[in-house]
């Protein structure tokens, strides 16, 4: 490492859900520091007035995301040194989210169709039944886990084109966690889930862009999610005509 | 701005038209290749009932597809929706089948 | 050009499909209106069909049968990734579908000209 | 002067802050009990569900499901992991529940947990415990358990007030009762004063003022230091539990301090010293598997005597297991350890003890009340279940099973109440001048304040504690505490002023680090988590006390109170005669 620090320059996007602007900053380079901790340094030593949000800060809360260098990513487990592009960086809040102030974007909408996709449990059982016992190899068991270690960081929310160009669209995550739900043995009503993701937000409106699955930070792959539930809404319509 | 219906009407039509496409294709490659005239492919196909059905059918499948697909474009692109969206989708497809028809006509029924 | 959430090859084949299906649907009037002209002025279609014959058309016609095959044989990989069980290679049978539509589309411009 | 008409006043009846385990489980469980129309209202600091540690715990839920293990020896295992201080009526109501709990989780709230081939679930077991008992989702427990409680909570009709911090509980005027909460509206930074017949406070605690720590960044001792304020005794508050191995990546860095799973441990990792040298058998013949209180220590020991890696920790080395069977093994923290620059499979990776759980908490009763009528406290806010120490597996247990106890309780005790209390006027100014203070003073660093503070913690009331030191770290707190109040936040903008909370945040953690301070010195003796160098001793275990804080005017008294065996006695168990001193096969 040289001696005198290297200042990267950074810009960042302040304003709030009525407009707003980049800004610029210099920011002295360390060794080990991820997009978030030069986001922090800017609030903690040049700008008091800078809103952001974090709360985990090891990738398991899904409360940091933001767009760096035109890619949504989660900004605490994003090395500085992975995305910078010369000397500069450039952040933003997340998109297709609607903006509180300056990285801090409302994620309500992103969790509405989460709940709007019936994405939540259905109970076959209560408290005071056994826990039931599951094959973890049965073909259903393993396609629900591929979906389960969601952090709903709406990364891919941000990711995706459809969700753009369409307000109504449920959505990557949220239409993964309804397959996740499809395939689980004790979930009470599959066809509710179904109907959920049968309108006209549902899954039918993926174009199978796979930028959900590019830039998902858990590797997961919700455009396989939602072609298992195109799949699975075909066959019953072609069976029960919903 | 797809649900269930829309969706299964316009894969179902994609599916159907796959092989008609093909055979529009092979068609069109054989034809340039046996360097047929005009009036010899008119010459086959006018009058034919097989041909009548097959671009019939194909004209059917493709407009219903077309207007959906735009349907989507529109809406994502261009923010259309509700009504005006359904009128622009019908527009498309009723549009598609009157000009397809009398296409059809043209080449298969003199 | 500046990176995007986009930059990558199934994003790419989404666009590809989008703008073919685009082209074909605009196409698609022009192609039924200049076949009903064999209904009505019969002698006007013979003029397109000469016009056809004009080497800039041969591309734009080259352009036309790509745009068909690449969304038909997009449109099919989408299909079967929709309706017949999952499979990973979706990289590579997107990148398949554009080669065969490529082939399909050179054979024609050769036979063509 | 405060201005009154600058504040929103807001009703509810049944009022839960925070949203971990504690918090969700309390709103369903009050929606459960509560009287057709009662409206339930939850506060959180950041978004619902995703803030807090409920959502970082990794190892697991511990609860005794048969096979040889019961709630008993569960029970024998929390009392003696917690060196018989734990309050036993709590620790027995844990365990208990647990398994109601668990069922609950699996059942009803949906999560799923990790199965063996034969369909039951999976169970290992963390140091501390004598049975596998600790049920899991891959090492990912709290993101199953928090998500699955999210969408129930985001799918009912409790209201929901998110970035809304709380920054006082606002008694009556007679200070018996709990009249509301007042809060900071983050979004908009104005106050909201929310009136409600029950309050249950499940922030979390979070022992942040450490120079390294694990939770979560919004947990910053809010709680503690409002129940303090408003003069409730807090027991146990010298217990702050240390993990032996925190990622070390320098200053510049919010990764230090963040956890490497104990896991690493279990499986043969290595921790070597500055020299490359492994040290852990000097201190203890299991080594690197002994517990995390003796592993912190003997790391600690090693930093002192300045045998240290680059960053002035140690290394913890996985490379002699395979790299790539570590790689597969514990994929998690190899790529987290690779987002941040460092090869655990095949290199070295510096590590540093890290404050890790706050055993302390408000003194609570085995159904969450607390002194205060309306006031009820639940998961790592309160003090008792865990003693001295916390086995690894029974955090999440505790918040989830006491968050439903909490909920259900007021879902019972509001049916006795009348209407809404008035709040005591006076001290609601006062809550708020506290919180402006800062706006008359001139802006500056209040990281550096931070890091001072947490330096001073980790040096003087750290892992190993003597008098002398801890005495010298009352009074940097004291000269931190005094220098924030000279600090100022520029107020032209309070809409989300992360600014502004970094004081709030700075404000508790300086008034509860003098606790933590004052309590360990009450201590003299070593247990658990809490290390006196001038007393190593246990002292017996017939006449355990456990220490009890409470605010005296200006001042904190601490007082020592002494353990009930209400349940069992030092030499004692509960078990039965044949049991097996442990279920697992030795290493
Ligand atoms: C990295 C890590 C790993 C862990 N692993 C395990 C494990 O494997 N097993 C285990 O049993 N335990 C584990 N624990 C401990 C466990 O996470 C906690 O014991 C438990 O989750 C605490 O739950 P809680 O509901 O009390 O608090 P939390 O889940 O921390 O929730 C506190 C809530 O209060 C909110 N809050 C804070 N201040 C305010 C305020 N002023 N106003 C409004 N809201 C506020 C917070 O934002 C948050 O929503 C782990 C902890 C950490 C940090
Ligand atoms: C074999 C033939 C065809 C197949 C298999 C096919 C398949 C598909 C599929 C699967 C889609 C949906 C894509 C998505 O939502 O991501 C689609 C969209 C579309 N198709 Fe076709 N199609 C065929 C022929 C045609 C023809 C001949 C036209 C026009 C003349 C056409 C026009 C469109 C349009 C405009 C869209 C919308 C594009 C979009 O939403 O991105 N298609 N097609
Ligand atoms: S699927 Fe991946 S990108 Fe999308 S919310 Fe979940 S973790 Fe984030
Ligand atoms: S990016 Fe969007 S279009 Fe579908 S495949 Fe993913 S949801
Ligand atoms: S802060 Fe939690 S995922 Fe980044």
């Amino acid at each position: 490492m040289s001696d005198s620090v290297k200042l990267m320059d950074v810009a960042i996007w302040r304003g709030d859900a009525t407009g707003g602007a980049y800004e610029h900053f210099e920011v002295p380079a360390q060794e080990s520091q991820t997009i978030l901790d030069v986001v922090s340094w800017i609030q903690q030593n040049q700008d008091a007035n800078l809103t952001y949000r974090y709360a985990c800060r090891v990738g398991m809360c899904g409360s940091c995301a933001m767009m760096v260098n035109g890619t949504p990513r989660w900004t605490c487990r994003t090395h500085v040194k992975k995305v910078l592009d010369g000397n500069k960086l450039t952040v933003a809040p997340l998109r297709n989210l609607p903006v509180i102030k300056d990285l801090a974007t409302d994620m309500d909408p992103f969790f509405d169709k989460w709940v709007e996709a019936e994405g939540v449990h259905h109970p076959s059982k209560t408290r005071d039944d056994a826990i039931e016992l599951i094959d973890p190899k049965s073909s259903a068991r393993v396609e629900a886990n591929t979906g389960i270690e969601c952090i709903n960081c709406s990364i891919c929310y941000a990711a995706c084109d459809t969700v753009a160009g369409n307000t109504d669209y449920l959505g990557p995550a949220a239409l993964q966690r309804s397959w996740t739900l499809y395939n689980d043995a004790r979930d009470a009503d599959k066809q509710g889930i179904l109907d959920a993701v049968s309108g006209t937000g549902g899954c039918h409106n993926c174009h199978s862009q796979g930028s959900c699955a590019v830039h998902c930070p858990n590797d997961l792959n919700p455009m396989k999610a939602i072609a298992g539930l195109k799949r699975a809404t075909a066959m019953s319509f072609l069976k029960n005509g919903r | 701005m797809l649900d269930i219906r829309l969706y299964m009407l316009q894969r179902l039509s994609a599916l159907f038209m796959g092989p008609f496409v093909l055979i529009h294709i092979a068609v069109m490659i054989y034809a340039i290749q046996g360097g047929l005239s005009t009036g010899e492919i008119l010459g086959r196909t006018q009058g034919s009932v097989t041909w009548f059905l097959f671009y019939a059918m194909f004209v059917i499948a493709v407009s219903v597809h077309s207007a959906i697909g735009l349907r989507v474009i529109v809406h994502e692109f261009l923010g259309l929706k509700g009504f005006a969206l359904s009128t622009l989708t019908w527009t498309i497809c009723v549009v598609l089948l009157f000009m397809g028809g009398r296409a059809v006509t043209a080449v298969t029924m003199l | 050009m500046k990176k995007t959430h986009r930059g990558h090859p199934l994003w790419f084949s989404y666009a590809l499909h989008r703008a073919s299906g685009l082209g074909l649907a605009v196409f698609l009037p022009f192609h039924f209106y200049i076949l009903s002209m064999a209904l009505t002025q019969p002698e006007r279609l013979d003029y397109f069909l000469h016009f056809a014959e004009n080497p800039l058309v041969k591309v734009a016609e080259f352009g036309l049968v790509f745009g068909l095959a690449i969304h038909m044989f997009g449109g099919l990989r989408v299909l079967a990734m929709e309706w017949l069980p999952w499979s990973d290679n979706q990289k590579t049978l997107a990148a398949a579908a554009l080669a065969v539509s490529f082939l399909i589309s050179v054979t024609f411009f050769l036979k063509a000209i | 002067m405060p201005l009154k008409s600058d504040i929103e006043r807001h009703d509810t009846d049944i009022l839960i802050l925070g949203t971990g385990g504690a918090g969700m489980f309390a709103a369903l469980h009050a929606q459960q009990t509560a009287p057709k129309g009662t409206k339930i209202t939850i506060a959180v600091k950041g978004l619902i569900g995703k803030c807090g540690c409920t959502r970082m715990v990794q190892g697991g839920y511990n609860v005794a499901l048969g096979g040889g293990d019961t709630v008993e020896r569960h029970f024998m295992d929390t009392i003696n992991g917690g060196k018989w201080l734990p309050n036993q009526d709590m620790a027995w109501k844990l365990c208990e529940q647990a398994v109601v709990r668990v069922r609950e989780l699996e059942n009803e709230i949906g999560c799923f947990f990790d199965r063996n081939d034969n369909g039951t679930l999976h169970q290992k077991a963390f140091a501390g415990q004598t049975a596998d008992r600790t049920v899991h989702k891959g090492d990912l427990t709290g993101i199953e358990i928090i998500n699955r409680l999210m969408e129930q909570v985001l799918s009912r009709p409790i209201e929901k007030l998110q970035e809304h911090r709380a920054i006082g509980l606002i008694p009556t005027k007679d200070g018996t009762a709990l009249a509301g909460v007042l809060f900071i509206d983050m979004r908009t930074g104005k106050f909201r004063f929310v009136r409600a017949k029950t309050v249950m406070m499940g922030t979390g605690g979070g022992p942040t003022m450490y120079k390294y720590h694990t939770p979560s960044g919004d947990k910053t001792m809010d709680g503690l230091a409002m129940a303090l304020r408003v003069g409730l005794p807090l027991r146990d508050m010298e217990m702050v539990q240390f993990h032996p191995t925190g990622l070390l990546a320098g200053e510049d860095t919010k990764m230090t301090g963040t956890v490497l799973e104990e896991g690493l441990r279990g499986a043969g990792g290595q921790l070597l010293n500055g020299a490359e040298q492994r040290f852990m058998f000097d201190t203890d013949p299991r080594g690197e598997r002994a517990t995390r209180d003796v592993v912190s220590r003997g790391i600690y020991a090693e930093m002192r005597e300045n045998n240290t890696s680059e960053n002035g920790g140690v290394y913890i080395s996985m490379a002699h297991l395979g790299p790539d069977n570590v790689r597969k093994k514990f994929s998690g923290m190899v790529k987290r350890c690779a987002d941040s620059g460092f090869d655990l499979a095949g290199g070295k990776v510096e590590v540093v003890p890290t404050a890790h759980y706050f055993m302390g908490g408000v003194v609570v009763d085995a159904d969450t009340r607390t002194e205060m009528e309306g006031l009820y406290v639940a998961g790592e806010d309160a003090g008792g279940a865990h003693g001295s120490n916390r086995l690894g597996g029974n955090g999440v247990a505790n918040s989830t099973v006491y968050g439903g106890v909490a909920g259900d309780v007021m879902g019972m005790d509001i049916r006795k109440m009348g209407a809404l209390r008035d709040p005591d006027e006076m001290v609601l100014s006062a809550e708020i001048e506290r919180a402006q203070a800062p706006f008359a003073n001139k802006p500056a660093n209040i990281q550096a304040l931070r890091h001072n503070l947490q330096e001073a913690m980790w040096e003087d009331v750290g892992v190993m504690r003597t008098e002398y030191g801890m005495e010298r770290g009352i009074k940097r707190v004291a000269d931190i505490s005094d220098e924030l109040m000279t600090v100022g936040v520029d107020s032209s903008n309070l809409a989300f002023n992360l600014t502004w909370h970094d004081w709030l945040n700075m404000r508790s953690l300086c008034d509860v680090s003098d606790v933590i301070a004052k309590a360990g010195i009450a201590r003299e003796n070593s247990r658990g988590a809490h290390f006196r160098e001038d007393f190593p001793e246990p002292g017996s275990m017939e006449s355990s006390y456990f220490t009890v804080a409470r605010k005296n005017g200006d001042d904190v008294d601490v007082t020592r109170e002494q353990v009930q065996f209400t349940i069992v006695k030092p030499g004692e168990t509960v078990l039965p005669d044949h049991e097996p001193e442990t279920l697992l096969e030795a290493h």
